[in-house]
């Protein structure tokens, strides 16, 4: 088991986002968590990524609590996280925005003096990156230039650069086309099957979500309702009528 | 100390009262039209200088006209400024907008000296009109109260105007947010420039308001920017509420600080914003800040 | 064309940095000496420029207190050498670098806490803190009459205002140069990851509030630098130098030359430099005549002189798109 | 060769540090530095074209209001010599230059004036860390500087302290305070308790400071029960006025000047503070001009030079430079020409004298250097009667004035009225001695 919540809570004034819930991942498994809007998916992802400190519960990514941790001690650990809306560095090129991951992970961010083209191991990787995200070809772009869709693939890019155990990839089709969509999705499968990660993955596409899961997470009102394998989670009934209660 | 105390707190009600209306001036350009104006302080200046022209003249009636008719032309003033220069800056970094406002002031300022020289103005016909009156035995300038009064009375109209009336309603929407506000059909460049001539006509007023109790003099806006500037920050950017309170606390421990710490007068006020900024990050009334 | 295309590319930089220090090295031979003296301020401005804008520019934090490190330079050469005694330049510079270092470290720490506009007025706020010292300190410091500075020595020869100009521009070329690698370094490149998303760049691993402090400092130590030459300059020094209005002069020569240019501020010092001297000069309305240039400046170049012209040029002739934001 | 040698060597020491090549470069194919002038053979003839004078004043920002006046003066007196001929046939060409008040614009100007608009003499109207900052540069430069104002009394005592090419003309600070100690003492002798609202600057304090030595002088148990140092440029003084009433000094020193002076007054007035406590301001005759009727009588006050002094029908010089300088600029200060005007006229006409009188000793246009000399010990008549260069340590002293504020309709504000007039010997210590020291043994004599 590469992460286990125990009882986690967090409270927004009398909002209860995220209550009292407890789950746990293995290791190299998608798990989905699904959900109404505010059901407390992206709150949970807050909260293991260390943007948001819980209010009570443990969070053990192999063992280790990291409950209250800085996120960048938590992305140092191995944990990966993007977001809803992509958080990319308009200004600076596609490549450059991967090689920040790298360097940061392979601790070169004090290095002030050699050019940052010069580290051909951390090149030749954020190229390899790039490339499994279909972003090569526009290594050289600035980010602003880019469309939507690749905009969302390179956020997810960046933390794959920091050779995560763990990605939690928030909405990862999210402002897609439905074209795209699969495509997305397709390239983040192969990247956490190639890389061998475990992924957390909260999405709204229900077919994406039961074509690649590996176990499903139900959300409402911050607690968790339903737990499987998406097969027993298609069946269950509870679980549509919060869905579909949910969706619309 | 005792005996003096309500005079005391008068002086720094006195002294709030101005700072309250030019710093209500700028937060609301601030929250508005999300620009920092510089040129703020020179507007300001303006407004005392033209008011001197009329005061000068004894006149009482004419006198009395000044304090509508300068904050009316100050106001058509930071109209003009508005819709002729800052229009096409508002969808630039910020930080050009300070550079382009920051021209302003110097040249608003040198207008001012090449128009009314060098020398100092006085006008203190009200001043010594108005009379004093007695407070448990010290004399007080009945004008200073007067000027208490007439920036209470500002405030409050503004609080109704922004809180009670549909225009005031729609420019608090502008200030919460723009596309908003648009697309519910909402002339935003309209309302910008209204605030404009508001916000210019408040400091107008303020400078008015000031120069009988003290003279018209060049270099009063550099001063005047950086405390009402401080002041907003105190009371939270954006915030008219938090200017009242704002310029009250700094009006207040100004004038305590002077008589028990008379040597650190320089510092009191950044004393103040450290000290708040360190409690209360964002000010006593912020909300959280956007850059528009 | 042909024999440029023949240089690789990794010689243009030493090239033209080599290029540069010919040009600032014989400039003496046919400039007048008000001349020099008026590029040393230039060159001043431009490292002191160069320093804000890793904070500014490249972290995208705007101080508005940076009057401060140039005034803690100043200020230690300038007491060291009128109130202690020490001539040396070489130990009064080491001096204003640590000071610089120091205290920069110190408020940075306490400053970057905050971000926006609370950022630049916790920095105003300890700027104008300066300011009150150099002024309430008046045994030490002289007050607002500041303190005349007697020029010092550099290796046993009178740093009198032509050995200095050559010590701005030698410092200069370097600093250029130590800029240029710093803001291509993973290190610069980090920074600029801060600047534009702080969020993601504390998700990928980087303690951001900590490197925006190293900026602070590198930006301090610059700002030292340039107030450790600024004294003797003028060999005299005034609590003015820690004044917002000083601050708000580093920002605005930053923006008219361009933040978002490597070379913005310092074309922008140049410009500022040269444009004020010679507007104060000719006409005793002067403010009236900047502040118009000011604004000037601000309506036509949204990104600044240089970030303007740079962006014109890309989309005239090589890209299909604007650099913009 | 000594020079040339140690120049070569400068070169080497920088090359060897490795500093810059290019360095070595760049002063090796300099031209070689011409350090000092070759005596000529026979005196230089007077040159043909204009003779050009730079000005550095403050005529922007709030300081402006003291050199505007005095900018005026000087171009009034320079048109009337240019009309009778200029000095020694030359035209004088005035090249105007506006610090703002900052001591580095002031030495910007300075260069750009020496090295490049070439003028021969400078002339500066500046606060006192302005004339900090100039003086060693003109020193350095080998440059005759006069200087109107920047009246710190540092700027000869520690800056300075050996002055060959700088000048100052007007009374300095010493003079304002010890002389109204005195004019104190005459008329208030048994006051005790001292109060004070002083601008929060260099000079507020200096000030303050010989004030009260002087009062400690005259008045051995005299204390001190309020000092507020409100900032330069405040616009409000209601707190500081309710401290200092608070306090129940018998005696109030208001240690400011221009604008900072009519609010303080003006709103004194109107909070009841010279009802039971007696006022005095350091220099601040003329700017109560400025408060017009709000300026209460006896107030006393001291001054570097008053228009009404000495009296005009015993003293032409006086009577004209006034009604010249009233009827070409009525509207300016008042309509009539204060301290800094005086200094003025007295920096373009001392100048004057010294290059005749040094043209007449060597024959010839004079060189800095002998102007320097001509300057030095230097009397001449002027408004505000003779004045003299003390040749030790370059300053001029005139009449320190003092007197009581009196309402005259005549002039629409506040005069002095009488006036006492004390000689500068008794007020200010004499050349090389620092005030601190004098100030111990002064006084003696009117206790």
């Amino acid at each position: 088991m590469i992460l286990r919540v125990e009882d986690l809570a967090k409270y927004f004034g009398e909002v209860r986002a995220v209550d009292h819930i407890t789950f746990g991942i293995d290791s190299g498994t998608i798990t989905s968590i699904v959900g109404p809007n505010g059901a407390g998916k992206t709150t949970l992802i807050n909260l293991i990524s260390g943007a948001l400190k819980p209010d009570s519960g443990d969070i053990y990514y192999n063992n280790i609590n990291i409950k209250g941790m800085p996120p960048y001690k938590i992305s140092k650990l191995g944990i990966g996280r993007s977001f809803q809306i992509p958080h990319i560095y308009l200004n600076l090129t596609t490549l450059d925005n991967v090689l920040v991951s790298l360097y940061s992970i392979k601790g070169l961010t004090r290095s002030m003096v050699r050019d940052s083209y010069s580290f051909k191991d951390e090149l030749s990787r954020a190229e390899a990156i790039l490339n499994m995200f279909g972003l090569l070809e526009k290594k050289d772009m600035y980010v602003y230039e880019l469309p939507h869709g690749d905009r969302k693939l390179l956020d997810i890019a960046m933390a794959f650069a920091l050779n995560p155990k763990l990605v939690l990839l928030d909405e990862p089709t999210s402002g897609v086309s439905s074209r795209e969509k699969r495509r997305v999705m397709k390239i983040v499968d192969d990247a956490i099957r190639e890389q061998g990660v475990t992924a957390l993955i909260v999405e709204h596409d229900m077919d994406i979500v039961f074509s690649y899961s590996d176990k499903i997470i139900v959300m409402h009102q911050g607690k968790i309702i339903a737990e499987g394998v998406p097969d027993e989670i298609k069946g269950d009934k509870t679980v549509e009528s919060v869905l579909l209660g949910g969706e619309t | 100390m005792l005996s003096t105390l309500p005079l005391f707190i008068l002086n720094g009600l006195f002294y709030a009262a101005t700072l309250f209306l030019i710093a209500s001036g700028l937060t609301i350009i601030f929250s508005v039209a999300g620009i920092l104006n510089l040129a703020h302080g020179a507007i300001f200046m303006l407004g005392a200088y033209l008011a001197t022209l009329t005061m000068l003249t004894g006149d009482i009636r004419l006198i009395i006209i000044t304090f509508i008719i300068v904050p009316f032309i100050i106001g058509l003033i930071g109209l003009g400024i508005e819709r002729g220069l800052i229009k096409w800056v508002y969808d630039r970094e910020s930080e050009y907008q300070l550079l382009l406002t920051y021209g302003l002031s110097l040249v608003l300022a040198d207008l001012v000296r090449m128009m009314f020289g060098p020398q100092p103005i006085s006008a203190s016909f009200l001043l010594r009109e108005s009379g004093v009156i007695d407070i448990l035995g010290v004399t007080y300038p009945v004008y200073n109260l007067i000027v208490i009064v007439v920036a209470l009375f500002v405030g409050l109209l503004l609080w109704l105007f922004l809180d009670r009336t549909r225009l005031g309603w729609i420019v608090r929407a502008c200030s919460f947010d723009r596309e908003m506000s648009s697309a519910l059909g909402v002339n935003v460049g309209l309302i910008y420039a209204f605030t404009f001539f508001l916000g210019s006509a408040l400091g107008g007023l303020a400078g008015a308001l000031i120069v009988p109790s003290t003279v018209a003099m060049l270099g009063m806006d550099v001063n005047a920017l950086i405390e009402s500037f401080i002041v907003i920050v105190i009371g939270g950017l954006g915030s008219i509420r938090g200017a009242f309170i704002g310029s009250i606390i700094v009006g207040l421990v100004r004038s305590f600080g002077i008589y028990f710490f008379p040597r650190y007068e320089l510092a009191f006020i950044y004393i103040i914003m450290a000290v708040v900024l360190l409690i209360r990050p964002r000010g006593l009334f912020g909300r959280e800040y956007r850059r528009v | 064309m042909h024999i440029l295309r023949s240089i690789p590319k990794e010689y243009y930089i030493p090239i033209s940095l080599g290029l540069l220090f010919l040009f600032l090295i014989s400039f003496p031979l046919i400039a007048s000496r008000y001349l020099i003296f008026l590029l040393s301020l230039a060159l001043i401005y431009a490292i002191w420029a160069l320093g804000y804008n890793f904070l500014f520019g490249y972290t995208g934090l705007l101080s508005f207190g940076h009057a401060a490190y140039l005034g803690v330079g100043a200020y230690t050469v300038g007491l060291l050498i009128a109130r202690v005694g020490i001539k040396s330049f070489e130990i009064l510079f080491l001096a204003a670098v640590l000071t610089s270092l120091g205290i920069s470290a110190l408020i940075g720490y306490l400053c970057v806490k905050y971000t926006e506009v609370y950022f630049a007025l916790l920095t105003l706020a300890f700027g104008e803190f300066f300011y009150a010292l150099a002024f309430k300190l008046y045994d030490i410091t002289g007050g607002s009459d500041g303190v005349s500075v007697p020029y010092p020595y550099l290796f046993g020869y009178l740093m009198d205002t032509k050995l200095l100009y050559y010590v701005v521009a030698v410092l200069f070329v370097i600093l250029l140069y130590f800029a240029w690698k710093v803001v291509n370094s993973p290190f610069g490149k980090t920074l600029q990851a801060i600047r534009e998303d702080p969020v993601k760049a504390e998700f990928v691993g980087i303690h951001v509030k900590r490197y925006q402090w190293y900026s602070f400092i590198l930006s301090g130590v610059y700002s030292g630098i340039a107030g450790a030459l600024y004294a003797p300059l003028f060999a005299h020094i005034y609590p003015d130098l820690f004044h917002w209005t000083t601050s708000g002069e580093v920002l605005f020569v930053t923006l008219i030359g361009g933040h978002r240019m490597f070379l913005g501020p310092v074309l922008g010092a140049i410009i500022y430099a040269f444009l004020r001297s010679y507007i104060t000069a000719y006409t005793i309305y002067w403010p009236f005549v900047l502040g118009l240039s000011v604004a000037v400046i601000a309506l036509i170049f949204p990104n600044g002189i240089i970030g303007s012209a740079y962006s014109f040029i890309k989309e005239r002739y090589f890209s299909k798109t604007v650099v913009s934001k | 060769m000594a020079e040339t040698r140690r120049d070569f060597l400068k070169v080497t020491g920088a090359g060897i540090v490795g500093l810059a090549v290019g360095a070595a470069a760049g002063y090796y194919l300099a031209p070689p530095k011409i350090v000092e002038k070759p005596v000529p053979q026979k005196p230089p003839e007077v040159p043909k074209e204009p003779l050009k004078i730079g000005v550095i004043t403050i005529l922007s920002g709030p300081g402006a209001l003291l050199f505007d006046p005095g900018l005026k003066a000087l171009q009034m007196e320079v048109e009337k010599i240019n009309a009778n001929g200029g000095i020694l046939g030359r035209k004088i060409e005035l090249s105007i230059k506006d610090s703002g008040g900052k001591p580095e614009n002031s030495v910007d100007f300075f260069r750009r004036l020496v090295e490049e608009e070439g003028v021969e003499f400078v002339i500066s109207g500046s606060t006192s860390a302005e004339a900090i900052a100039l003086a060693p540069v003109a020193e350095q430069k080998k440059q005759v500087l006069i200087i109107e104002e920047g009246t710190v009394a540092k700027l000869f005592e520690e800056v300075d302290t050996n002055p060959k090419y700088v000048f100052r003309i007007n009374n300095y600070d010493i003079l304002d305070s010890t002389s109204l100690a005195i004019a104190m003492k005459k008329i208030w002798p048994d006051v005790k308790k001292f109060a004070v609202i002083g601008a929060d600057y260099a000079w507020g304090h200096d000030t303050w400071d010989i004030l009260k030595g002087a009062i400690e002088k005259l008045y051995p148990d005299m204390e001190v029960v309020a000092e507020t140092w409100p900032p330069l440029f405040s616009q409000d003084f209601s707190s500081h006025i309710s401290t200092v009433i608070a306090a129940k000094p018998d005696v109030v020193a208001l240690v400011l000047w221009g604008g900072d002076l009519v609010t303080c007054i003006k709103q004194g007035v109107q909070y009841g503070l010279f009802k039971d406590i007696k006022g005095i301001s350091p220099t601040g005759g003329e700017y109560v001009w400025a408060a017009g009727t709000d300026t209460p009588d006896n107030l006393l006050m001291s001054t570097r030079y008053y228009f009404t002094y000495p009296p005009w029908d015993k003293w032409w010089p006086n009577r004209e430079f006034n009604l010249e300088f009233h009827n070409r600029y009525p509207d300016s200060h008042g309509g009539w020409p204060g301290f800094n005007c005086n200094s003025s006229y007295y920096a373009i006409h001392f100048l004057k004298a010294a290059i005749e009188r040094a043209y007449a000793i060597y024959g010839g246009w004079p060189t800095q250097e002998q102007v320097t000399e001509a300057l030095e010990g230097l009397m001449i008549p002027g408004p505000g009667g003779y004045r003299y260069i003390r040749p030790e340590d370059h300053q001029s002293l005139g009449y320190a004035i003092t007197g009581l504020t009196k309402q005259d309709p005549r002039y629409g504000f506040a005069i002095l009225d009488p006036i006492e007039a004390v000689p500068p010997e008794e007020m200010a210590p004499p050349p090389g001695v620092k005030w601190k020291d004098w100030i111990k043994h002064w006084g003696e004599e009117y206790l």
